[in-house]
C-alpha cells in the first residue's frame, strides 16, 4: 500500500513505547496512567521519557490501587477521553478484576446501549523470569472469559507497535497483554509501521503435516519447534491467534481442514484455559476434519515454582513441543 | 420576590420528595403484584438527601448512583416513565429493560447508573471528573454510596485518589446506618463517617439528612468548594430508610420503635409542616400536589404497562458496541 | 450402613442450614463469618438463627470488606481455625480474588508445603432471578480453572447437607456453590445424614441414547428435560459433575463409552467456561468413542439482562437441551 | 549488671542488622553472578526496623512480611542457610526453592511469608490474630509492610477489621519513603502515615525508623499495648533503602544526594558508633563481630552452593496437601 519504508532494529519494548507515544501525539484525549509509569520510566522501562515529553497530566504516577485508577480509567473513558490504563502485571489485576468485569465489561449493555467504555488496559503476563507463583500468573486466557471484552496478545514487534492504535479506536474496553519476556525482543520494523488489526489469526508459517495454534511468547518456541520439525521432515503449520476474544476460529479451522492435526500451545493452565476452548471450538466446527484427537500443551497446573529448573519443567518448552508434534504425526 | 422564589423553590423540593415516595410506593405494589421483579431497593424516607442535594447540581454535572436509585434519578429529572418502563422490563425503559431497578442510565442528564456492587460507582466518578478537568470543564461528579461502601477498599482508594488529584469530586455518603441488615456500629471501628475525610486531607461535613432545605445548604457549600477547584468534598447525610432494605427484608436487625421515632422526622412532613406554619401552603394546596402526583405515577405505569418487549433475537446486542464512534 | 433412619421434610436452605449447625457443634474450631450472615440471618436467609446460638464470636457479621475478610479467612485458617466465609454472592467475591487466588490457592506450594489452608468459602451463585448483570454471574466453572482449589458445587439437599463437613475435613481450601435459585428447592432428607464426598461425580439417570453433563441447578433441568425425551423414547443418562475441581472424569467417560454423544449443560458463559475444559477432556480421553461432536449448551455470551423473557433466553432450558438432545440423537 | 545487660542487648542489635546487611550485600554479589535470579529486593538501609522490632517479639508470636522480607527473615532467627539455598531454589531453601527471596516462610519460627502482592499480607495477619485470639492465646500477629501498601484498598479494610475486632495484630509500616519509583507525594493526599490510625480508632505512632534503639522502644510500647488486649497498633517507621528497588531499578526518581543524605544516618554506624563514643565497643570488638557475620555468610553460601536441586518430577506437589490433617 504505502511506498517502501526504510527499516530500523527496534525492540518490542520500543515497539510499544512508540505506540504510546504515538497515540500521544494523534490524539488529545489520550493519557497513560498507572503505577510507575512517570518517574520510574515504567517497570519494564517502556514508558521511560514519556512524562518528560508528555507532562504529568497525560503520563500519570497512580498510587498503587489498582482498583482506583482502573475503575477511574472507565470513568474517564465514559467521560470522554481515551484512557491507557497500565496494570504492572497481571498477577496484580484481580485487584480490578470487579471494575473489570462488572464495570468495563458490562456498563454497554446494563445501560441498554447508552455509555461504551472506550478503555485500554495493558498488562504484563507470563511466566519465564523466575519471579514465582505470585508474579507470573498467565491469565489472558482466562479474561477472555468474559464477555464485553476484547483480548489481545501481541507477540511480535509489529502487532505491537500496530495495536495500540486500533486497540484505542475501538469503543469497547480493550485488554492487551505482553508478555514479560518479550521486552527484550529484537527485531526490525519500518519507519512508517501503521495500524494492525486486532481481530484476526494469522499463519506465521505454513505447513502441511500439523497445525500449531498458539500466540504470544509461545508463538517463538513454536516457531523454533518448527524449524527442528522440518529437519526431521514434519512441516508444521504455526498459527498465531493474535486475539484471545474474539477468537477467529476461521483461520486455525481452514488449516485444520490442510493438516487434519492440531496441537495447542497455551502457557496458561491447562484446566478451563483458552486452550480448552479452541479444542472444544474445534470438536464442535472440525471434528470431521480431524485424523485424530486435539492435543494440548499448557503450562502445569501449578503455582510457578522459583527454581530455573522447575519452571522450565512446568512451561511448555521447545522440546515438548517437538516431542508433542512428533506424538500426533506418528500416531495419526 | 425573594420570598416567592424561596415558597416556589421549596414546593419544588417538596414536590420533588413527594414524587419519590409516590413512585416508590406504587413500585412496591407493583413488586408485590409481580409486574417487577428482581432487587427492588428503596428509598422511602432518604428523599430529601436525592433532593437536596440534586438541587445544587446543574444539567452539565455527572451523577454516579448506587442500586437504590429511583431516588437520585427521578431528583434529577429522568422521565419517571423510562423508569417506570425499565422495572417492568420494557424496552422502553431507560435501560431498555437490560438492568432494571438496579441499573438506571441515562445519557441525557448524565446519569451513569444505577451500581449494584457496592462502592463500585466510586472509582467511575474519579474518572468522569478526571475526564472534565482535562477537557477544562469546570463541572462535578457527584457519587451517591452507603455507609456499608464506607468500608470497602474501594472508598479509601478513591478517597485518596481524588484528593490526590484534586478531582471535581462530591461524595454524598447517605449513613442510613444499616449495611442490610448491619448496624454501622459493627461495620465500623470509628462510625462518625464525616471524620474520615481527614485521613485524605478532603474537605467533610456531615448534615441532617431528613431536611431538604439543610441538605440543600450543605450540597451548596459542598458543590462551590468543588466547583473553586478545591478538590473533592465528603458530605456525609445522616438519614434512615423507612422500609426494609429490599422487599426480601424481614429486618430482624432492628426494632420497630427505631423505625418509628425516625418516622417522625419524616423529610416530607417536616418540610410541608414548616411551609404550612409560614403559611405558605395550604391543605388544599398540598391535596392538589398530591394528586398531581399521583396522576404523574400513573401515568408511569400506564406507559410502562404499554411498553413492548425487546425481541428476544436482540439478546446479544450491547455487548459490544454497534458501530465504531469517532 | 447404618441403620433406618427417619425421613422429613426440608429444604436445600435448611440443610445448608443445619450442615454449618452439625460444624459449629463438632469442632470449635469452625466459625462463620460473612456479611450479614449474624444479625440479618444471612441475606438467603441460610444462618438464620444461628448468632442466637453460637454467638458474635461464632457467627461474624463482618463489614462489607471482601478482601479484608477472606484474607482473614486465610489467615485464621493457618492459624489453626477452620472457618467458614460466606461471600454474599459469586459477583462480589472479585473482590476477593486476589487473595483466593494469589493466598489461598498459592501459599502452600510457595511455602514449600509448609502451611495448608484449611479454609472452606461459600457463596451463591447463578442467575435466574432477574437479578441482572451484577447480580447473576455464574463463575464457578471459571474459579475450576485456579490450581490449588477445590469447587464443589452441590445441587441435590443430600450434597448440600453433607459436603460441607466433608470440605471442613480437606485440608486445602474448598469453594462451596450454592446456585442461588436452590434455596426453596424443596424435599427429604433422613435424620442422620451424614458427609458426602466431593470428589465423585453421581449418575442421577441412567440412560442409554445421549450422555448429559451437567452440574448444579441445570442438573434438574437437564432431569426434566430427560424425562420428556423418555415419552420420545429418547433416554439421557445424566451426570451431576458435583464437583468442578477436580473433575470426576471417569464416571462421564464412562458413561460416554456406553451411550457415544455427550451434551454439556452449563449456566456459565461457553467461551472458556467448565463447559469447553469437559469436551476438550472428552476430545483427548474418548474421540474415538464419540458417535458425533460433544455439543455444548450454556448460557449466551452477555451480561445477563433483567427482563425475564431476556434472562430466560439467556440461560439453558429444559425446552434448549430436549431440542440439543434430539438433534444428537438424530444426527448421530 | 543492668549495664551488661544493655550492652549485651546493643551488641545483639547491632549483631543482627550487620548480619542483615552483609548477608543482602552477598546476595546482590550472587545476583550478579547469577546463581540468585527472580527479583531480589534489598532491605539495607532498613535494618533497624525489622532487628528493632522483632526484638520484643516472642517466640510464639507471627510474622508476616513482604517480598523485602531478608532482613525480617534473619531477625527473626531464621537459618541463613536456608533463606541462601532458597534464593539459589534448592530444595534445601526454607520453600524447599519453590518461593525465591519473595517468598521465604518458616513454620519453626511462625513466619508466613514473604507476600509479594503489595498490601496482600494484611488481611492474612489479621485472621492468625484471631485465630490466636479465639483459641485464648495472648500472642501478637505483627505485619510488616511499606509506605506504597497504604494507599492499598485491603489497607483500609484491614485496619478498620482489626480496630473493630480488636485483634492483636502488629502493623508496622516501613515507610521508605518510595512505593518503587513513586515517592509518597504521589501516591498519598497526607503523606504523614501515622496520621492513618485516627480514621480507625487504631492508636499509632512514629518512630525514627534508623536508629534501632528507637524502633526497639516504640514497638516495646506497641507490642504492650497489643498484648493487653487493647486491640491493634500502627507503627510507622521512617526509614529509607539505600538501594535500588529491585536489582532492575535505574534510580531515575531520586538524587544521589538525597541517598547520600540518608546513608549519614545508616543505622548500622548509628548504633556502632554511639556504642563506641560509650566505650562499650572497640574498634577490634567490631573486626571481629564483622568477621563472625562474614563466617556465617560464608556459611550460607556453601550450604546453598551444596544443596540439590528438587526432582522435576515433584513438580505438582504442593499444589495440594498430601494427607489430610486432623
Ligand atoms: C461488593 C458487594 N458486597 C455485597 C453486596 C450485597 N449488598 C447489597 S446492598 C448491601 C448493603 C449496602 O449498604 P449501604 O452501603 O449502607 O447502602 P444502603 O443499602 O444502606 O443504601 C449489601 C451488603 C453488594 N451488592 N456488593
Ligand atoms: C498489588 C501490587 N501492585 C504492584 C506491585 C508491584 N510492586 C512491587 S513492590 C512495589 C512498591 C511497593 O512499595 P512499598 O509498599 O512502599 O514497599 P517498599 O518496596 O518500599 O518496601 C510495587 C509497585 C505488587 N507487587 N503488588
Ligand atoms: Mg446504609
Ligand atoms: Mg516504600
Amino acid at each position: 500500500m504505502s511506498e517502501q519504508s526504510a527499516i530500523r532494529a527496534t525492540t518490542y519494548r520500543e515497539a510499544v513505547r512508540e505506540a504510546i507515544r504515538e497515540a500521544l501525539l494523534k490524539d488529545e484525549r489520550v493519557f497513560l496512567m498507572g503505577e510507575d509509569v512517570g518517574h520510574y520510566g515504567g517497570c519494564y522501562a517502556v514508558s521511560k521519557g514519556l512524562l518528560a515529553e508528555f507532562g504529568p497530566e497525560r503520563i500519570r504516577d497512580t498510587p498503587l490501587s489498582e482498583s482506583a485508577f482502573v475503575g477511574a480509567g472507565i470513568g474517564a473513558a465514559m467521560g470522554g477521553m481515551r484512557p491507557i490504563v497500565e496494570i504492572m502485571t497481571v498477577n496484580f489485576s484481580l485487584l480490578a478484576l470487579d471494575q473489570i468485569l462488572n464495570n468495563a465489561a458490562t456498563i454497554l449493555h446494563m445501560s441498554g446501549g447508552q455509555f461504551n467504555v472506550p478503555l485500554v488496559i495493558r498488562m504484563a503476563t507470563g511466566a519465564g523470569r523466575q519471579l514465582a507463583a505470585q508474579h507470573a500468573h498467565s491469565l489472558e486466557g482466562w479474561f477472555a472469559h468474559i464477555p464485553g471484552l476484547r483480548i489481545v496478545t501481541p507477540a511480535t514487534l509489529e502487532d505491537a507497535r500496530g495495536m495500540l492504535w486500533t486497540a484505542l479506536q475501538e469503543p469497547d474496553p480493550v485488554i492487551i497483554f505482553e508478555n514479560n519476556t518479550l521486552y527484550n525482543l529484537e527485531g526490525t520494523l519500518p519507519e512508517n509501521a501503521g495500524p494492525i488489526d486486532i481481530d484476526s489469526a494469522k499463519v506465521r508459517r505454513s505447513g502441511s503435516d500439523l497445525t500449531i495454534i498458539t500466540y504470544s511468547a509461545s508463538l517463538f518456541k513454536s516457531l523454533e519447534a518448527a524449524e527442528t520439525l522440518a529437519r526431521e521432515g514434519i512441516e508444521a503449520e504455526v498459527i498465531d491467534l493474535r486475539s484471545l476474544r474474539p477468537l477467529d476460529d476461521a483461520t486455525y479451522l481452514a488449516s485444520i481442514a490442510k493438516t487434519h492435526r492440531a496441537l495447542i500451545v497455551d502457557e496458561g493452565w491447562r484446566s478451563g484455559g483458552i486452550s480448552a476452548e479452541i479444542s472444544a471450538r474445534i470438536m464442535e466446527k472440525a471434528f470431521y476434519d480431524l485424523d485424530l484427537p486435539v492435543m494440548r500443551l499448557c503450562s502445569a497446573e501449578v503455582p510457578i515454582p522459583y527454581a530455573r529448573h522447575m519452571e522450565e519443567a512446568a512451561l511448555p518448552q521447545v522440546a515438548s513441543i517437538i516431542a508433542a508434534a512428533k506424538r500426533m504425526v506418528t500416531h495419526g | 420576590m425573594k420570598m416567592d422564589n424561596e415558597k416556589e423553590r421549596m414546593l419544588r423540593l417538596l414536590r420533588k420528595m413527594l414524587l419519590i415516595r409516590r413512585f416508590e410506593e406504587k413500585s412496591a405494589e407493583l413488586y408485590t403484584a409481580t409486574k417487577i421483579r428482581g432487587f427492588l431497593h428503596l428509598y422511602i424516607g432518604e428523599e430529601a438527601v436525592a433532593v437536596g442535594v440534586m438541587e445544587v447540581l446543574t444539567p452539565e454535572d455527572a451523577i454516579v448512583a448506587t442500586y437504590r436509585e429511583h431516588g437520585q434519578a427521578l431528583a434529577r429529572g429522568m422521565s419517571p416513565n423510562a423508569i417506570m418502563a425499565e422495572m417492568y422490563g420494557k424496552q422502553e425503559g431507560c435501560s431498555r429493560g437490560r438492568g432494571g431497578s438496579m441499573h438506571l442510565f441515562d445519557a441525557a442528564t448524565r446519569f451513569y447508573g444505577g451500581n449494584a456492587i457496592v462502592g463500585g460507582g466510586l472509582p467511575l466518578s474519579l474518572g468522569l471528573a478526571m475526564a472534565d478537568k482535562m477537557q477544562g470543564k469546570s463541572r462535578v461528579t457527584c457519587c451517591f454510596f452507603g455507609d456499608g461502601a464506607v468500608a470497602e477498599g474501594v472508598f479509601h482508594e478513591s478517597m485518596n485518589l481524588a484528593s490526590l488529584w484534586k478531582l471535581p469530586v462530591l461524595f454524598v455518603c447517605e449513613n442510613n446506618l444499616y449495611a442490610m441488615g448491619t448496624a454501622i456500629c459493627y461495620t465500623q471501628a470509628v462510625p462518625e463517617l464525616a471524620s474520615k475525610g481527614a485521613g485524605y486531607g478532603v474537605q467533610s461535613s456531615s448534615v441532617d439528612g431528613m431536611d431538604v432545605l439543610a441538605v440543600g445548604e450543605a450540597a451548596r457549600i459542598a458543590t462551590d468548594h468543588v466547583r473553586q477547584g478545591n478538590g473533592p468534598y465528603f458530605l456525609e447525610c445522616r438519614t434512615y430508610r423507612f422500609r426494609p432494605h429490599s422487599m426480601f427484608d424481614t429486618e430482624l436487625y432492628r426494632t420497630r420503635e427505631e423505625v418509628q421515632e425516625w418516622k417522625k422526622r419524616d423529610p416530607i412532613d417536616l418540610l410541608s409542616k414548616r411551609l404550612k406554619d409560614d403559611g405558605l401552603f395550604s391543605d388544599q394546596e398540598m391535596a392538589s400536589m398530591e394528586r398531581d402526583v399521583a396522576g404523574e405515577v400513573e401515568a408511569a405505569v400506564v406507559f410502562a404497562e404499554a411498553g413492548t418487549w425487546e425481541p428476544v433475537e436482540d439478546l446479544t446486542r450491547f455487548v459490544y458496541s454497534e458501530k465504531r464512534v469517532p
